[in-house]
């Protein structure tokens, strides 16, 4: 009886949902640890648990920077990937933030003749594949000498970043109804006033939600960077593609796996204080 | 302009100084080239990139994952109209050349005017200058310049296989894997790697016993029906062999996408022999701990081992012309050459008896080494490649034939490949 | 210290009128409660004369100056929003000195204005505090402070006190009027609670559907309504039907009630009588003259009053009295009617 | 996008309706510009050139059919267009089936629930290749767990470890994607599930309801808003994507966007235009597939009253 | 038709301890009131009886038996929550049967007692609507429908008139009333309403902090409260401090008030004199004997009653009167106190 109780409505966890959240917890990080080894590893076959040959043994003899060598040195472009991912990731979420904020405010608080169509409109980025537009933008980059090209790539970030984007902010913006604008345009607060004194900092949840996700997406992109960075421009899904594409995965291979890993690490630690969950919610909610 | 810098150059108006100097203007070079090779990208920022920085050139190494997405740039660009392009350089080989060639689409017959070309056989009456001058049975004009010169070799896994068993001919291979299921595979085609696997087969299946040769004429020379006759017995002995391939007992062949896939088959033990363009490839993936510690190199197939050279080309609408040049130039250098034959495996591009003593030695001595066999073997068990037109057929028809497990007969796959390749 | 005029002021939206022409007057000063159900446009009203909302015809008027045209941040208006509308991401403090500080107001001035606006709602131990982190009766008094800061000529008030509890909505409307009349200032409130407007207002709009149906002081509203509508919305609890029998005299189901003679209410008119519960004296012994004749049916006790129902045979009248002595349920009983204090419509 | 304007008393306000209404145009206009000439061009360019339209080839037999024909006509095709779909679905709703399970074990209290919270979001913030690469390393015949299989006897050649990879039952292509999609939509159920509050669950329980009756018929159609446009990003995602099926996939039939990554690097162009008429075949049955799903939602969310 | 006992109930969140041992007999049939400050524990007390919350010591008894380790499912409790925690999805129709359908009830069942309470509650032509198309006190009886239909022996309700607005929360406490004592549950409800609470409950307990202050019947509570936070609470609007000079008189800064003299009280004491607005007569005139002198200076107008605030001095008295002679401000008055009604602390 006890125990039927506690099942019944107990905040607290079933054995089940414990025994599911070890499986979990093994499910996504149980993966890192033959990446870590192999990262370090020079030769590591099978049905060997551990490698053979450890990279630092060959290290001294090694014709060329072997692993971790290689990963950190220039050669292996993971600095170079990283910045340009971040920042083409930062430029995309400032600009996506700045176009869409005033939509977003527009979308939540005016109705106006076709918005259900621009809604719909709206949301279409997120169901047309990358793949189907990749090809076709490129040879419009070409055309237009984007293709290759910082602008090129962060244009074309903005199409399937714009849907997310749109939707967090709409959320909160209906959330925060219009009283506090026009308390504060009552208490004498012009518009660009208006908006960084009271509208911004209130709207932070949705904002910092948005932004969020848009650098997600624009830091994952892998076809659509492929396509138009041509090359010349890598980032960290770009570089790892190149890396793994055969299936396989040797010492950098892995070391640049777990460096592609780092900034998303980061950003989580330090954005998991800001977030708040609820705020993803809204933007889900449909 | 670029343009009128390209004529005057190719009309031979131009001194070599003047190249130097019109490329030091330019200031930098970019050059698109397959980025899948860690040992290659060290060396190009490592080596190449330092020595044109002292020719006054910054070199820009753009890292592709297919030498066609640079191929496409190029034509694209050509098509937009704009007279400059985004590529210096392309290093390529086979299709890829022969579909820039046929788009015009080529900076023109450069090679041989750099100061380098000394270090290569022009000389059409000289039999070894044949992978100058043509590249995949198309004529390269003198507009792409040899880079490396590779050979199709195998390598089996001592650990595994006894010197006895190890196969030197296609029925050998067959007979090994009746005993050994699932122990070998090849790179799926249409990777030049996988087709060049599938060319020896045919070579040596086929039916009149002539070997490569029948294969050095383009379409045009050759009907559809006489290709497919000569390309059945390979064929039919490749899907064959499907049933004994890797996972094949598990429903499906599997077939890597590249050789870093079969790299890792053959590391794990998953198959017991690697082939793959790579003369040095034993020596470098020992050094590198990508092949497994008692990997051999050995003769396979017999008298049909192909032999090629992969290129440098440089684009009609190529922004830095005079900077591509210099970096050609440099490219065919012994200095370069050595170092990249040292630093990277990838033999030699350039004709060792057209150097200086102290050129060929100073190649000879950067040279990993072979596992296994000797030199003499390979150049005695050499073969040469498919005409590019071809190619793309017997890729076709693999795809159908093997692949897609086709009822079709051959003769009508070929056929059918003939019109396609037509339009 | 402005005086305000609604001249045949309409609002509608698309098709949908809100506001049907409502002329209104408030005095320089005076204190004005919009009492009406939900929805019948009484945010509407308030938001059009603070400029938030644009008259879809006729005119405002600010001491006889037409402000239409005037946008909101110039109107010297202030305005306390339903729910306040604190900012939540500033300190008390900060969201009441934001309207000066926004106006570039010199920060001593602000500093002293702060200090002193604080002073008067109480809230200076506060000031450093969150909206999040205050009681309902503090927010409601920031937002009143903030507002005032300004020193507003016309000050509004939506439904100031919809969600505070008995106890402080008493203190808060005794607070009000206290700074009201401190200040002097022309204050407009929003409310559908009629005590509350009556309570604090000097004169009460009772609006339903978008009409102003009646325009009074508290008294007058509720003793003299102007129709049966607003009867029952004051709280009317007992409405009987009957027929003039005289000027002083009224036949309804109930017996005859006598009434004060008023023009207009002629013999053989049909009447509906309206008897506060208050306005009846509960006998328990038959009265000498008149009296209607009851039993007690229920007795609700609410502390300070009791109010019993009385079964009249048709009817069930309520009397309220003071809770002084208790009646039981079931007595008969006998109602006096002071016939002053009886409403006819 | 025509504006709207009810009928208005004066000119005077009409003018300044139309402000209103301009601004908001503006206000609306940096996202259509992106999503109409950048996202629409790219679609309508695709269109066209599937259907014979590309000069820039030198072909241009506008309208051609052949491409949509000769694709449509062949049961390799169809064979792709199943397997993209099957992957597609099998991943969505095993993502959708653990994240609910997740999210409703998140909205628990238990002492290590911080780092769970850090924890289930680590997929989400790293690109699916990193996923591709971890289950390269776990699940491939040369993988983790066959070393460890052998370790304990159970194989002694790699070939002996059940096939995971490389195989058209997908399920390391299934598996890449539960593990990046798992946390997404647990991110959204959860933040649905903290909205709606305890309270309907708790009343169901006092209404007599067990916990099975109270999840089915309480709380699951409360979060299915949120369920729903979760799963259907995933499920868009997993039919357009194209790295995990062509590192992880059987190889021949490809999904559909292998496909025409294939048509796209053959040396041969002709195939170029057979790559679009892929690519907006993907686009298509993505569309027709989301549409018809949405549909069926909607009639639901108004058979629930909703809208 | 249970009797609910709570034996030295305690719960404690972590190391905060929100309900401090508290006693608690309900008898069968009986209609309690939960009263207390905000974050007192209200909740909380509800929340355990229903089986919502494990209380962290002491027991819960229905009808003498322990249910602390029975599952809510299974207590036959009902309950409706403060925000009716309808269940969005569902029609009327279906949440109300909810409660019977996952009882697996037979179908006709179930649809002749939706017929009957639908009746009840007056909903049956909402019967097909979602509750977002619901106003508010339609909401509030299909959360007591619904929680009605099971026939539950112990009915909760958690401030469940809180969201209304004053005509609409008297419509509901009549009906309220009306239905529990037509099928005589035992009854526990929870408001922070003072006035609410004395209108419905049999008997009211005052919660303060977690800690059970009184528990009383409502005449008991508001004239005789037991401590000075419980007079505070009950709206006691003049409390003045004094001493006792004997059994039936107290000193006071005000004057001297005649009191019934009442055990523990003896002279010399230091003690609270209570004084009801409404215990207290205004005259205008001094009386013969006694009489605190005062001078009106504040007028609030209710419509039925009227507020004075007397200065008496050093303290300010309010008192109530029904609203048939209005004082004016500045009047001088005198204060009648009945010695009866005078309550000491
Ligand atoms: N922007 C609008 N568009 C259409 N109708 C509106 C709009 N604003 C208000 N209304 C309608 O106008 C009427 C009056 O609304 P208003 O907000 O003034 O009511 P209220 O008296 O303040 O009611 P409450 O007491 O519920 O706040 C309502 O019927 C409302 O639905
Ligand atoms: N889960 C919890 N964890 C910690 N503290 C809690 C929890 N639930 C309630 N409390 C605290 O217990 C105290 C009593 O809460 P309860 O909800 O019973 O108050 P209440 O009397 O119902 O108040 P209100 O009138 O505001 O609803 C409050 O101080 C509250 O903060
Ligand atoms: N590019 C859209 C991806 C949608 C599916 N997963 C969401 C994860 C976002 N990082
Ligand atoms: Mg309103
Ligand atoms: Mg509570």
């Amino acid at each position: 009886m006890a125990k039927k109780f506690n099942i019944a409505l107990s905040s607290r966890l079933s054995p089940f949902q414990k025994f599911y959240l070890l499986v979990i917890a093994g499910f996504i990080l149980g993966p890192f640890i033959p990446l870590i080894i192999q990262s370090f590893a020079f030769r590591w076959a099978w049905p060997d648990l551990l490698p053979g040959t450890w990279w630092l043994e060959q290290r001294e003899k090694a014709m060329a920077p072997l692993a971790w060598d290689y990963v950190l040195s220039p050669y292996s472009r993971v600095w170079e990937a990283t910045v340009n991912t971040v920042f083409i990731g930062t430029i995309v979420t400032v600009i996506c933030l700045a176009i869409c904020l005033p939509a977003a405010r527009v979308l939540a608080r005016e109705k106006f003749r076709g918005k259900s169509a621009f809604e719909f409109f709206l949301s279409l980025p997120l169901i047309v594949p990358e793949a189907a537009i990749g090809i076709a933008l490129l040879m419009m980059f070409i055309r237009l000498g984007l293709a290759g090209s910082y602008v090129g790539i962060i244009l074309a970030h903005l199409i399937p970043t714009i849907p997310y984007m749109v939707r967090m902010l709409t959320a909160v913006y209906q959330g925060l109804g219009r009283d506090f604008e026009e308390q504060a345009m009552i208490l004498g607060a012009s518009r660009w006033q208006v908006l960084r004194l009271v509208t911004l900092p209130m709207l932070l949840p949705g904002v910092v939600a948005g932004a969020l996700f848009t650098f997600l997406v624009s830091t994952n992109i892998f076809l659509l960077t492929f396509f138009l960075g041509q090359g010349q421009i890598v980032t960290l899904p770009t570089l790892l593609f190149s890396k793994i594409a055969g299936g396989t995965l040797d010492a950098s291979a892995a070391g640049i796996t777990l460096i592609v890993t780092l900034p998303g690490i980061i950003l989580l630690i330090i954005s998991e204080r800001f977030i708040k969950e609820e705020a993803f919610g809204k933007g889900f909610g449909n | 302009d670029t343009a009128q810098f390209r004529e005057a150059f190719l009309a031979g108006e131009v001194d070599w100084a003047a190249v130097e100097a019109q490329a030091k203007d330019e200031g930098s070079v970019n050059l698109y080239y397959w980025g899948g090779s860690d040992l290659l990208n060290v060396w190009m920022d490592r080596v190449v990139a330092p020595a044109l920085e002292s020719q006054g050139v910054e070199l820009n190494p753009v890292r592709i994952t297919s030498t066609k997405d640079a191929v496409d740039l190029v034509l694209a660009e050509q098509n937009s109209g704009a007279s400059e392009g985004s590529v210096d350089m392309i290093w390529l080989n086979g299709e890829n050349f022969a579909t820039l060639k046929r788009q015009d689409a080529l900076f023109g017959s450069f090679a041989p005017l750099l100061p380098n070309a000394a270090n290569l056989e022009w000389n059409p009456e000289d039999e070894r200058s044949v992978l100058n001058l043509r590249d995949f049975g198309v004529e390269t004009g003198g507009a792409e310049i040899p880079w490396s010169g590779e050979q199709y070799v195998c390598a089996y896994n001592a650990d595994r296989v006894a010197a006895e068993d190890v196969p030197s001919t296609f029925e050998a291979l067959r007979s090994y894997l009746e005993e050994n299921p699932g122990k070998f595979t090849y790179i799926k085609p249409p990777h030049y790697i996988g087709n060049t696997f599938v060319q020896e087969a045919i070579y040596a299946h086929n039916p009149d016993g002539t070997g490569a040769e029948p294969f050095q004429q383009s379409s045009d020379q050759i009907p559809a029906a006489e290709l497919a006759r000569l390309i059945t017995p390979g064929m039919e002995y490749l899907r064959d062999l499907e049933p004994l391939l890797l996972d094949a007992a598990g429903g499906s062949p599997r077939y890597p996408e590249d050789n870093a896939a079969l790299d890792g088959l053959f590391l794990n033990g998953e198959v017991d022999f690697s082939c793959t363009f790579g003369l040095y490839a034993v020596a470098t993936g020992l050094a590198t701990g990508s092949y497994p510690e008692a990997a051999q190199q050995f003769i396979f197939p017999e008298g049909h081992m192909i032999k090629n050279k992969n290129y440098l080309a440089i684009p009609v609408n190529a922004p830095h012309p005079a900077a591509s040049l210099v970096l050609a130039n440099w490219m065919t250098s012994v200095e370069a050459q050595a170092s990249k034959l040292q630093q990277t495996g990838m033999p030699s591009g350039i004709d060792s008896w057209k150097l200086d003593e102290a050129g060929a030695k100073a190649i000879a001595e950067a040279s990993p080494g072979l596992v296994g066999v000797e030199q003499d073997a390979l150049d005695a068990n050499a073969a040469p490649d498919t005409n590019a037109t071809l190619v793309d057929v017997i890729e076709a028809t693999w795809l159908e034939y093997i692949e897609r497990d086709s009822s079709d007969p051959i003769e009508t796959i070929v056929a059918r490949a003939y019109e396609n390749l037509a339009k | 210290m402005t005086k305000v005029q609604l001249n045949a002021v309409r609002k509608q939206f698309g098709a949908f009128v809100a506001i049907e022409n409502i002329d209104l007057d408030i005095e320089s000063g005076e204190l004005v409660a919009l009492l009406g159900p939900s929805g019948c446009g009484k945010t509407t009203t308030l938001r059009m004369i603070a400029g938030l909302e644009r008259p879809s015809g006729g005119a405002i008027l600010f001491d006889g100056k037409d402000v239409s045209e005037q946008p909101v941040q110039d109107r010297n208006v202030g305005m306390v929003f339903q729910r306040y509308a604190l900012f939540p991401h500033m300190t008390v403090e900060k969201n009441v000195a934001f309207g000066l500080s926004v106006r570039g107001t010199p920060r001593d001035e602000i500093g002293e204005r702060l200090e002193e606006i604080l002073d008067v709602v109480q809230l200076t131990q506060f000031r450093h505090r969150f909206p999040a982190q205050l009681s309902g009766g503090q927010m409601q008094r920031v937002a009143i402070a903030r507002t005032l800061i300004t020193k507003p000529s016309v000050l509004m008030m939506d439904e100031p006190l919809a969600n505070l509890d008995t106890k402080l909505r008493g203190e808060m409307r005794r607070f009000i009027r206290d700074l009201q009349q401190r200040f002097g200032i022309t204050t407009i409130f929003v409310t559908h609670d009629q005590v509350e407007a009556m309570e604090l207002a000097d004169r009460v709009a009772v609006i339903f559907n978008g009409h102003l149906a009646q325009y009074d002081a508290p008294a007058k509203l509720y003793q003299q309504p102007a129709n049966l509508d607003v009867a029952d919305f004051m709280g009317a609890s007992n409405i009987v039907p009957g027929r003039m029998k005289s000027h002083e005299l009224v036949e309804t189901a109930i017996g005859e009630i006598r009434v004060a003679s008023r023009a207009g209410f002629d013999s053989g008119k049909d009447v509906q009588v309206m008897l506060r519960g208050e306005a009846i004296d509960l006998l328990t012994s038959q009265p000498a003259r008149g009296g209607v004749a009851g039993r007690v049916v229920a007795r609700d006790f609410f502390g300070a009053s009791v109010n019993y129902n009385i079964d009249c045979g048709t009817h069930q009248i309520t009397v309220s009295e003071q809770a002084r002595r208790l009646v039981d349920v079931g007595t008969p009983v006998w109602l006096s009617i002071d016939p002053e204090r009886v409403w006819l419509l | 996008m025509s504006v709207s304007s009810p009928p208005a008393p004066s000119a005077r306000l009409t003018a300044r309706e139309r402000r209103t209404r301009f601004w908001q145009m503006v206000q609306l206009m940096p996202i259509m510009a992106i999503l109409v000439l950048l996202f629409g061009g790219a679609l309508v360019l695709a269109i066209l050139q599937s259907l014979g339209f590309a000069p820039w080839f030198g072909v241009n037999t506008f309208p051609d059919f052949s491409y949509f024909g000769a694709l449509w006509g062949s049961s390799t095709f169809w064979a792709s267009l199943g397997l993209t779909l099957y992957y597609a679905t099998v991943s969505t709703v095993l993502a959708l089936i653990l994240g609910i399970l997740l999210a409703l074990a998140l909205v628990k209290t238990f002492p290590s629930k911080t780092f769970y919270k850090y924890l289930y979001k680590l997929p989400l913030m790293i690109p699916y290749t990193v996923g591709i690469a971890l289950a390269v390393l776990m699940l491939s015949n040369g993988g983790m767990l066959s070393r460890l299989a052998a370790f304990f006897g159970m194989i002694d050649d790699p070939s002996q470890f059940p096939q995971i990879l490389k195989t058209h039952y997908g399920w390391g292509i299934i598996a890449v994607y539960v593990w990046k999609q798992t946390p997404f939509i647990t991110l959204a159920v959860y933040a649905v599930l903290l909205g709606i509050g305890r309270e309907t669950e708790e009343a169901a329980a006092i209404l007599g309801a067990s916990r099975r009756t109270i999840f089915f018929r309480v709380t699951l159609p409360q979060i299915l808003p949120g369920v729903v446009s979760s799963t259907l990003i995933c499920f868009a995602f997993n039919v357009g994507a194209f790295e995990a099926p062509f590192i992880l996939g059987g190889g021949f039939p490809d999904t559909l966007p292998v496909v025409a990554w294939r048509y796209f690097n053959d040396a041969d162009y002709t195939l170029q235009l057979q790559g679009m008429a892929t690519v907006v075949s993907i686009g298509l049955v993505a569309g027709v597939i989301l549409f018809g799903y949405l549909a069926a939602y909607r009639r639901y969310e108004r058979r629930m009253g909703r809208n």
